[in-house]
């Protein structure tokens, strides 16, 4: 009976689907309806206009600005939300006793010793990334992730003591809020220079501010991600 | 074409298919091999042999420039992050007790002991 | 070429798809998922999308997999 | 039709692995494999938006010294690295959700959940 409903399920959901998609325009044709409102503009325009030769951290950062501050705000309220659940209260905790720990066996030598040698390439590669998002690809997002993996991966080797003790808890907190708060930094200098939160520059003598505004926010949303997730991983990590 | 772009072109070639002979060899060994170990084996071989022979090709091919650079870094990275992951893999399969395959009739000569 | 390329990628797509759900195993599960992530990856980066690729391959394959181990780690391993 | 789908191949294999995922979550009963499935349908999603961005013969839209003339679709790109950063942040509510109810009910099978109420 369960069987027969979910076939029915996925044929009720795979027909139109699938019926709606051979309708589509051809898929690479540069006549779909995508493709000839307004990315010609941006292609056009973008580097002008917005500061920034990546057209994707162009429409991101800046024509679609307000998007990617609401946007950073959810991954912001996502640690929150995790912490809510996971260090809230602890009345109803009935969990087994005598878990088996974590560090029962002892890290090899060998992880350790690559680990070592290649963070430091890491977290140059993540800066990079960070600092050329408008120029070539990436940008905060990504280099706020391999940043997050680094720490993961020196949680792993050196313990999350250690790990912990790279950024004191005091900064941590406003590490945390970084990204929401370099959006905010520029959105409210944009009101007060130009009349609209999160207004860019747009004449041609200012186009270096709107590149200056795009590499800082890449900075805040680097930075502020990278903690926000290395957070999330602390605490989902933790023996609560 | 000069005579050296010529024989750049048939090493490069040559290396190339290198590679992917020994990734058919690992992939084949994935498949064919009885435990867990000789499986990790045939696939860090394949990573590291392969991927770096083709990666060289790549290199004589390119010629001197930012590109070689990079491929260069790649297959440093390459190098060191492959065996790593393999012996990561095997040394945590051992620790969680998986005990590594033997042929049967040696096994029953160590049994009888 | 390239469209043959494409198949064959977007074919191990959908049979790392169907090896996720098959594995009874969650770690296994996870580890073919990030397989998963990468091969979605390389098709981004292949129809010209390098900053979607870096995003997945960062986000999808390492951050992911990571926070998947960690509730693993901290529930059952195996599915009944 | 079947010619219109080889046609749009790209947009058809998303939609297979929407399906694949819908079955997952449907049918599968631990709850960490159910948002497994649920991550593989965001994926579909995802691939699906991507696609329709795509030019042929198109580089990335990024312009430099030697960018040439066809670029993809910047829009959609934008769209799903936001969408992306936000199905992480899901993930972790999601999973600390799945955390704390292992904490509180000691199992994540989902009929055994719904049995214990």
């Amino acid at each position: 009976m369960k069987r027969a409903l979910t076939v029915a399920l996925l044929v009720v959901v795979a027909i139109p689907l699938l019926y709606a998609v051979a309708q589509l325009p051809q898929h690479g044709s540069p006549m779909t309806p995508p493709y000839t409102h307004i990315s010609p503009r941006y292609l056009e325009k973008g580097p002008e206009e917005a500061g920034a030769e990546n057209i994707v951290t162009d429409v991101i950062l800046n024509y679609r600005g307000f998007d990617t501050n609401g946007e950073v705000t959810v991954i912001f309220t996502s640690l929150a939300a995790v912490c809510a659940v996971l260090l809230g209260s602890r009345k109803g905790d009935e969990r087994p006793a005598g878990e088996p720990s974590s560090s029962a066996v002892p890290v090899s030598d060998v992880v350790s010793f690559v680990v070592r040698l290649l963070s430091p390439l890491i977290a140059i590669f993540a800066v990079y990334v960070m600092l050329f998002g408008h120029i070539s690809p990436g940008g905060g997002f990504q280099s706020g992730a391999i940043l997050a993996a680094l720490v993961i991966v020196t949680t792993v080797i050196v313990g999350r003591k250690q790990a912990e003790a790279l950024v004191p808890v005091r900064i941590r907190r406003l590490l945390q809020v970084a990204a929401p708060l370099t959006f905010f930094v520029v959105g409210v200098s944009g009101l007060f220079l130009f009349g609209d939160y999160l207004a860019y520059p747009k004449t041609e003598g200012q186009m270096w501010l709107a590149t200056a505004w795009l590499i800082v926010i890449g900075i805040g949303i680097g930075v502020g991600g990278a903690a926000v997730l290395a957070s999330i991983f602390w605490t989902m990590g933790d023996d609560s | 074409m000069n005579a050296v772009e010529a024989i750049l072109r048939a090493l490069t070639v040559i290396l190339c298919a290198i590679g992917a002979f020994y990734f058919f060899i690992g992939t084949v060994g994935m498949l064919r091999l009885p435990d867990f170990y000789s499986r990790t084996h045939a696939a860090t071989k394949c990573d590291t042999v392969g991927a770096g022979s083709i990666l060289l090709g790549l290199m004589l091919m390119q010629g001197f420039g930012a590109i070689t650079l990079k491929l260069i870094a790649l297959t440093a990275l390459l190098l060191l992050s492959s065996p790593t992951a393999g012996h990561a893999l095997a040394r945590a399969a051992f620790r969680t007790g998986l005990k590594p395959w033997r042929s049967p009739e040696h096994t029953e000569g160590e049994d009888a002991t | 070429m390239s469209r043959a390329f494409d198949i064959t990628l977007l074919l191990l797509l959908i049979a790392c798809a169907l090896a996720v759900i098959q594995t009874k195993d969650l770690l296994g599960a996870v580890v073919i998922f990030s397989t998963y992530s990468l091969i979605m990856c390389l098709i981004w980066q292949h129809r010209g999308a390098p900053d979607v690729a870096m995003t997945e391959a960062a986000v999808g394959a390492g951050v992911t997999s990571a926070l998947f181990l960690v509730a693993i780690s901290k529930t059952v391993r195996k599915e009944k | 039709m079947i010619a219109l789908l080889w046609i749009n191949l790209d947009y058809a294999a998303s939609v297979v692995l929407f399906c694949i995922g819908l079955y997952c979550v449907v049918t599968k009963n631990n709850l960490i494999k159910k948002f497994i499935g649920l991550n593989i349908m965001e994926t579909a999603v995802f691939a699906f938006i991507v696609a329709l961005g795509v030019v042929e013969g198109g580089d990335a839209p990024i312009m430099g010294a030697d960018a040439n003339a066809p670029f993809t679709n910047p829009i959609p790109q934008a769209l799903i690295l936001t969408g992306i950063v936000v199905a992480v942040s899901t993930t972790a509510l999601a999973l600390s959700l799945i955390i704390r109810i292992y904490q509180h009910c000691g199992t994540i099978e989902a009929d055994e959940l719904r049995e214990m109420e």
